[in-house]
């Protein structure tokens, strides 16, 4: 493989934004028919790479060769013609438009230049998603399209392009097990066509399974490249954060306290069906479960945020018939959301005002703000989580995936709540910062607080929960002890008994 | 269990410095670029007129530019949260056309008819708050139902024939000085003062914000989302019916087109301002000057000798190019 | 089967018809039952042709809004367009179809300015139409001291008030432009783009398209609207008034969102045209029932806030219908 | 010489209101026809009280000769566009017969030929269209009063000083003779400059808003010489606010009730009072006895009067009724 000229060779490339180097001289390289991973804590720079791989970014220093030719005028145009295709991390489907114009979006077949031939748009996308494996009427909008097989129309989109070099930036974060079975067998494919494919994933599995080399960045920069089959993951990993991980999960000990939060027989919407559950003081309930059996909606229904009905909904010794955020809140519970972007974050507010978001109407009891108390309570989670940098000012839309989840968890802690709700507390955070949440979960417990967290990820379930409840369908199936091994838990999710 | 309930002092065990980002100069400038602009056009028009610096002309100026901003100031309101309202302008000649109703047709005191229109803005804004929060509608389309239903109700209640001839106690709001100053100047000063501390100081002025920012985390942060919608609309209702106290004051008298022509200065002040439409950014100082330029340069071209039919004109211009001069000072940083 | 042809009739009336042509019925039919004179030959004529402005306007303002823009500069234009045009057929003996060309290019240019405003120098479109609006009122009203320019030459009144095989020329003219929309929207790769550039603008601008471009045609487009507006109008008047299309932008807009495009990246050519002729229509027939003008406004106004909270609530029951499908 | 033109005017008034008066008796002696008529009213706008006194007086005469009147106007002032389209539908409507005041006289023309086409008569009030046909155009000579009002001006004036004048909705036959009005009188008077002349669209609002601007421009105004009462009034107010109503003098055009009443408390010089209920209602009555065959007057001549301190006290009701 070595010996052949690569299909690419991005060399000492940089790209400043303002206020952040976030490429510093990186080099890079793919060759047919490989799989190169790309990894790196959030924020090292992977996206913005192969953005400017794919002409989204203008490169600031740095050239770009494709089969040795040296690229002089590079755009998203240019990339194509030179095919590169790009299943970016972020949405890029139109929603109310059908799968079929939005495969082809930019490169449309015409009928004499002028008109559209929706017949054999439609022919074409249905091929090209039957090899996929999605069963998906081409002609239907993306709005009526789940999660996953919105992702799996990028995959498509992309794959239409007949790219030489293709590059997948998250994407299995929103597919199931099936979907990504699918997806890595259409990868294994391409590969045999000699395509070259750079394959960005925090998921450190994957790269053991797929991937043929592996590239490390950190901050900006490249910190190596090596062979799969020639470094464990352990390595990677100090590769990644710069130094060893010796503890992944820190919990040990657990004396639990009375019981914080009791529901029973609480229906929301329609995946919440029957929820029996319990959180004692002092404890880290774990509620594990298949994509889609509910455990979100659970979450969003305690707290208020969905409509719902339950027999009993029982918090701090107090039973509620009806709540809301805003009850919730003082009350003393809350919820760190799923989709922190969606639910968590004011992207264009200042650190400290995210910071105080929640706990203002407990410090200001009267409505009135005091500015000298509010930039101390900021001033407060920002030592006391680390966050980076610790610039009160700071908009927190320019911060990196794991320091806004940090931000997140901070506003949340500042209004100090008992219960606290953490729904995927480490999703889509880079190793470093999934250990860092991972130990003020565990403070937090020890210091009395009731946790329910919600994870699809197997470990973080085992190595953190005292308890375990496991969904399926809607209704709580099981409860486990700490140490019941995963074969059973998942037994139990998927309805089997 | 309770006193372990405080991580604080377990915790802060690192010390770590905060950072205090020094502002760079092209920060400054940026922030200071409106207000830059409003003197530069000052300082342009008083070297072609002197008349432009003399006190009775600025007082002149203020006055004019009192119902625009007090207008404009209630739209503030509404881009911070993400919202527009199309139907302030019909706000202005319905609450108008109620207070001029109260003073000429009923025996009712002055004051009620000040209580009255506000009370008219209060409610209308109440109705367009409840269609955005509970109906659900996006805010131009509530608003700009309202824009009608306002219009509707001032024919209504005016009939056929406009409302003229007030108590002087009631003109005195527009004409009237205290200390030697216009009323309506005091007037903007007061909202201003006062819409300037709520947005700065207070939960629900921060909460506007947040919703602008970001609705669903505004939710999800406990922010009773309704609520604070409708109060923005309420209070951009009530910001609307005293801008139409003053106009009516002013004028002597009502009719169902006072108010329309003040919708557009009112989405373009807050917009040159530097409030962003899009929610969770801006302030009362930025609309103040924001309205201040737009009258300012009609006030130049009036000493200037320009004639009015190419005013509109280079209001036009002037709009265009100072949101253009924002834009930049923003991407520059 | 027969739960099968219930939900394809309830598909029928809640999804693919827009909702406003269902409130446009019922008060079509409370019009014709209170007043012999609404529904009749000459009354359609009549609206044909005093609709054709707004109608034509609400085509043009309905892809911008797509974009997810905001048109408030059209009423304004058209006037300008409508003096340019009376202009240089008085002042320069320009022959009608030459005016009418040039009409169009006024309209075209200012929808352009428009765009560049918006692409360019990133001004919200709510604004920049603004700014454009006062720099078209300024000039239609400068050009000839605000008066009104009249003695059009005798045949250019055909355009506003003859007929071509039976039917008015304005109603051509909304066929044409309609069918020009439908088209540009439905069957070109222009229209796919127009889409994306309200969906997800980023996403065009990654498959390497020049979002921008596109952008500002859509602006023009809208200008052209005003351009061929204008013609009608002027026609029908046989007179230029610098601000006779003042306030047409806010109509024009309310047929748009009407029309059920008040999401960005959402609305069809048929929409806009349905919301244009609900406002007109009402509008008609309350003049027709001789209610008074300062009763009229009230009850357009309720109607109207009626007409779109309706609409918004069935679009959410289809989207919950929608959903419970994918559910099964 | 203006108290004589008051008088003048005068006894003519009576004459009008004579001449109108045994018409009403001849259409109420007549049997009602069978089928009562349908008249459309549209005026220019709604935010002038001189609209709702022309209403008032077509409405009487309706009433009087049981015909029902419906009264429309555009809902933005003195907007062509909508103008056009209230009569458009009034002819969709079938009414059996249309008095209008056209917005544009120009602009106007076709919609009058299409009622004309459509076969029902049109009767003018108040402002004169440029074409088309008419059954009687009833109006004040608004050239010959303004010139009346505005010699009247130049007396008080002395002869000399500084005057601004406000003009009405450009392309309006009313504001086109009434400014010819002023501008030949002034050109007799060589002292006289004129610092201004601007539209304010015979609206208050705008009087209000092109004074405040004008009054920065020029910190000596003598004189305002305003195409209608509600622009007058306007600049009343902006005077007033700049404590400069003492230094300048305001004159107006129509009688409107609170302008007479400026008059009577000295913020206005003098007006010229039109009677609109009169050329409403003499068109109304020019109607019914066109469609009766009658023989109607191509052009009904209301009587102008120079409202002055002097005569104010024969308007004592109207000025009540401003109240
Ligand atoms: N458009 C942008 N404007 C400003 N800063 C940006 C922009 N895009 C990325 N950055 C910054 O550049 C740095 C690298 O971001 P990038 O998205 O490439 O990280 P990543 O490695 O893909 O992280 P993740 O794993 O969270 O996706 C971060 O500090 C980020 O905040
Ligand atoms: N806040 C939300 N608003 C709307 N839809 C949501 C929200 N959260 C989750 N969903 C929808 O729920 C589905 C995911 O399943 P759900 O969240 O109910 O199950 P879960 O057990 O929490 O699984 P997971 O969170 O791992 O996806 C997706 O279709 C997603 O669109
Ligand atoms: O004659 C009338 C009145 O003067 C009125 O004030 C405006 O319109 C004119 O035509
Ligand atoms: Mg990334
Ligand atoms: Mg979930």
């Amino acid at each position: 493989m070595k010996g052949n000229t690569p299909l690419l060779e991005m060399k000492e490339i940089s790209k400043s934004f303002p206020g952040v180097k976030a490429l510093d001289h990186v080099s890079f390289d793919l060759f047919p028919g490989e799989v190169h991973v790309l990894v790196g804590e959030n924020g090292a720079g992977k996206s913005t790479l192969m953005k400017v791989l794919a002409g989204a970014y203008p490169k600031d220093e740095g050239e770009i060769f494709i089969n040795g030719e040296t690229q002089s005028r590079w755009s998203p145009t240019a990339a194509r013609a030179q095919g590169v295709a790009m299943v970016y991390q972020e949405f890029t489907l139109l929603p109310f438009r059908s799968v079929a114009e939005n495969i082809f979006l930019g490169r449309e077949k015409t009928l004499a230049g002028l008109f559209l031939d929706k017949a054999s748009m439609h022919q074409e996308a249905g091929k090209i998603l039957k090899s996929i494996g999605v069963d998906v009427d081409p002609r239907v909008s993306v709005l009526e399209l789940g999660v996953a097989e919105q992702q799996m129309v990028e995959i498509a989109k992309a794959l239409a392009m007949d790219a030489r070099i293709l590059v997948l930036d998250e994407p299995t974060s929103a597919l199931s097990l099936r979907e990504i079975e699918q997806l890595f067998s259409t990868v294994a494919k391409l590969k045999k066509n000699g395509v070259g494919i750079i394959y960005i994933s925090h998921r450190m599995e994957e790269l053991k399974q797929i991937g043929d080399r592996v590239t490390v960045m950190r901050d900006g920069q490249l910190i190596g490249t090596r062979e799969v089959a020639d470094i464990t993951i352990d390595e990677v990993i100090t590769m990644m954060i710069g130094r060893e991980i010796n503890e992944l999960f820190p919990r040990h000990h657990c004396q639990p306290g009375e019981v914080a939060l009791s529901v029973k027989g609480m229906k929301s919407g329609k995946k919440v069906k029957n929820v029996n559950l319990e959180v004692h003081f002092g404890e880290i309930v774990g509620l594990s479960g298949l994509v889609g059996s509910g455990r979100t909606e659970t979450a969003r229904a305690i707290f208020g945020l969905d409509h719902m009905t339950a027999d009993d909904l029982e918090i701090l010794g107090k039973k509620y018939k009806h709540i809301d955020p805003s009850l919730a809140v003082d009350i003393g519970v809350g919820l760190i959301p799923e989709d922190r972007r969606r639910d968590g974050l004011f992207p264009i507010l200042s650190m400290e005002k995210n910071l105080v978001m929640v706990c203002l109407r407990k410090i200001f009891p009267n409505g009135v703000m005091k500015p000298s108390v509010e930039k101390k309570t900021a001033t407060e989670y920002v030592k006391k989580f680390d966050i980076q940098p610790p610039a009160l000012d700071r908009i927190v839309h320019h911060l990196s995936g794991g320091n806004q989840q940090k931000v997140v968890i901070g506003k949340w802690l500042a209004a100090k709540p008992r219960v606290i709700i953490i729904d995927e507390p480490t999703r889509g955070i880079d190793v470093g910062a999934k250990s860092e949440v991972h130990s003020f979960m565990d403070r937090l417990a020890n210091s009395g607080h009731a946790i329910l967290m919600i994870s699809s990820e197997m470990p973080e379930i085992l190595g953190m929960s005292d308890r375990i409840y496991v969904m399926h369908e809607g209704k709580v199936a099981g409860e486990f002890p700490r140490g019941t091994d995963s074969e059973e838990i998942l037994r139990c999710a998927m309805g089997v008994n | 269990m309770n006193k372990k309930n405080n991580l604080a002092e377990t915790e802060m065990t690192e010390d770590v410095q905060l950072i205090h980002e020094k502002p760079s100069i092209g920060k400054i400038l940026s922030r200071f670029s409106r207000l830059g602009a409003l003197l530069l056009l000052c300082i342009g028009i008083s070297l072609l007129n002197q008349n432009f610096l003399k006190v009775s002309n600025l007082i002149n100026v203020f006055r004019q530019a009192a119902p625009q901003i007090v207008i404009s100031l209630g739209m503030t309101i509404v881009f911070l949260t993400g919202g527009i309202d199309l139907s302030l302008g019909s706000v202005v000649t319905m609450t108008s056309v109620v207070s001029g109703y109260v003073l000429t047709q009923t025996e009712l005191p002055w004051w009620f008819a000040i209580i009255a229109a506000i009370g008219a803005g209060a409610l209308s804004g109440f109705v367009t708050g409840q269609l955005i929060a509970i109906v659900k509608l996006p805010s131009a389309v509530a608003s700009y139902g309202m824009l009608w239903v306002g219009r509707g109700l001032a024919f209504a209640i005016m009939g056929a024939s406009p409302f003229f001839s007030f108590p002087d106690s009631f003109r005195y709001l527009g004409r009237g000085y205290l200390l030697g100053i216009p009323m309506p100047i005091w007037i903007v000063a007061i909202i201003a003062l006062i819409m300037g501390w709520f947005l700065k100081y207070t939960t629900l002025g921060r909460s506007l914000y947040a919703i602008g920012a970001n609705p669903h985390a505004a939710r999800a942060s406990g922010i009773k989302l309704s609520r604070t919608l409708v109060s923005a609309y309420i209070i951009s209702g009530m910001l609307a019916a005293i801008g139409g106290i003053i106009l009516a004051a002013r004028l002597n008298a009502v009719d169902q087109d006072m108010g329309a022509s003040f919708l557009l200065p009112a989405i373009a002040s807050p917009v040159m301002g530097g409030t962003s439409m899009a929610g969770g950014q801006g302030g009362v100082a930025g609309t103040i000057i924001g309205s201040l330029i737009m009258i300012i340069v009609t006030n130049g071209m009036n000493l200037l000798g320009i004639n009015s039919l190419w005013q509109q004109l280079v209001t036009g211009i002037v709009v265009v190019l100072s949101v253009w001069l924002d834009v930049i000072m923003r991407k520059r940083n | 089967m027969k739960a099968n042809n219930g939900k394809q009739l309830r598909q029928f009336i809640l999804e693919k018809v827009p909702t406003v042509t269902w409130i446009l019925i019922v008060m079509m039919i409370y019009f014709s039952a209170s007043n012999s004179n609404f529904l009749t030959f000459a009354n359609a004529a009549n609206l044909c042709r005093q609709g054709a402005i707004l109608l034509i306007l609400c085509l043009g303002v309905i892809v911008v809004k797509i974009t997810g823009g905001i048109e408030l500069s059209n009423g304004a234009v058209m006037s300008l367009c409508g003096m340019v045009l009376a202009w240089v057929m008085v002042n320069m003996n320009m022959p009608p179809y030459l005016a009418i060309i040039i009409s169009m290019l006024v309209g075209i240019l200012f929808g352009t300015l428009n765009g560049i405003f918006v692409t360019f120098m990133g001004i919200p479109s709510f604004v920049a139409t603004l700014g454009t609006q006062g720099i078209a009122v300024g000039l239609a009203l400068g050009m000839n001291n605000g008066n009104v320019i009249g003695g059009l030459p005798e045949k250019f009144s055909i355009i506003g008030n003859d007929n071509f095989l039976n039917i008015p020329i304005p109603l051509w003219a909304i066929i044409l432009v309609f069918i020009l929309t439908s088209v540009l929207l439905n069957k070109t790769p222009f229209g796919v783009y127009v889409y994306a550039l309200g969906g997800n603008e980023e996403a065009l601008k990654l498959s390497g398209k020049p979002a921008w471009l596109y952008k500002v045609l859509a602006y023009s487009y809208s200008g052209l609207t005003a351009g061929i507006a204008a013609c009608i109008l002027t026609s029908r008047n046989m007179a230029a008034q610098p601000t006779v299309g003042l306030g047409m932008e806010f109509e024009a807009f309310a047929g748009a969102v009407l029309g059920g495009s008040y999401i960005a990246g959402k609305g069809t050519a048929m929409g806009g045209v349905l919301g244009g002729i609900f406002i007109l229509i009402l509008r008609n027939g309350l003049n027709i029932l001789g209610i008074p003008t300062y009763l009229q406004l009230a009850i357009f106004g309720t109607v109207l806030i009626t007409a779109i909270v309706l609409s918004t609530l069935v679009e959410r029951r289809v989207q919950k219908m929608r959903d419970e499908e994918r559910e099964e | 010489q203006p108290a004589a033109a008051a008088e003048e005017a005068a006894p003519a008034e009576e004459a009008a209101v004579e001449e109108a008066a045994p018409a009403e008796d001849a259409a109420a002696e007549e049997a009602a026809p069978a089928e009562a008529l349908t008249f459309g009213l549209v005026t220019k706008a709604l935010n002038n009280p001189f609209w709702e006194m022309v209403h008032e007086g077509s409405l009487k005469v309706a009433e009087a000769n049981n015909v029902e009147l419906l009264y429309l106007a555009p809902t933005k002032a003195n907007n062509l566009e909508e103008q056009t389209r209230l009569v458009d539908d009034l002819i969709a409507k079938k009414v059996d017969g249309i008095v209008l005041v056209p917005v544009d006289s120009t602009g106007i023309v076709p919609a009058i030929e299409r009622a004309n086409e459509a076969g029902i008569p049109v009767a003018l009030a108040n402002t004169n269209a440029a074409g088309g046909e008419v059954i009687t155009f009833s109006a004040v000579e608004n050239y010959e009063a303004m010139k009346i009002l505005a010699e009247y001006a130049m007396e008080t004036l002395g002869g000399t000083g500084k005057v601004i004048i406000l003009e009405g909705t450009a392309g309006a036959q009313t504001a086109i003779d009434r400014k010819a009005g002023v501008d030949d009188t002034i050109a007799n008077y060589p002292d006289i400059e004129v610092l201004a002349s601007q539209t304010a669209d015979f609206q208050r609002a705008q009087g209000l808003t092109v004074m405040e601007n004008l009054l920065q421009a020029y910190p000596e105004i003598d004189a305002v010489i305003a195409c209608n009462d509600e622009m007058a009034l306007g600049a009343v107010e902006a005077l007033d606010a700049a404590g400069r109503l003492g230094d300048t003098m305001v004159f107006g055009f129509d009688g409107n009730n609170d302008a007479l009443k400026a008059v009577s408390e000295d913020r206005m010089v003098a007006t010229c009072f039109q009677n609109p209920e009169m050329q409403g209602g003499d068109a109304v009555q020019a109607l019914i006895d066109y469609i009766a065959g009658k023989e109607v007057p191509a052009r009904i001549q209301t009587t102008a009067i120079l409202v002055t301190k002097d005569n104010i006290a024969d308007f004592a009701d109207k000025i009540a009724a401003a109240q």
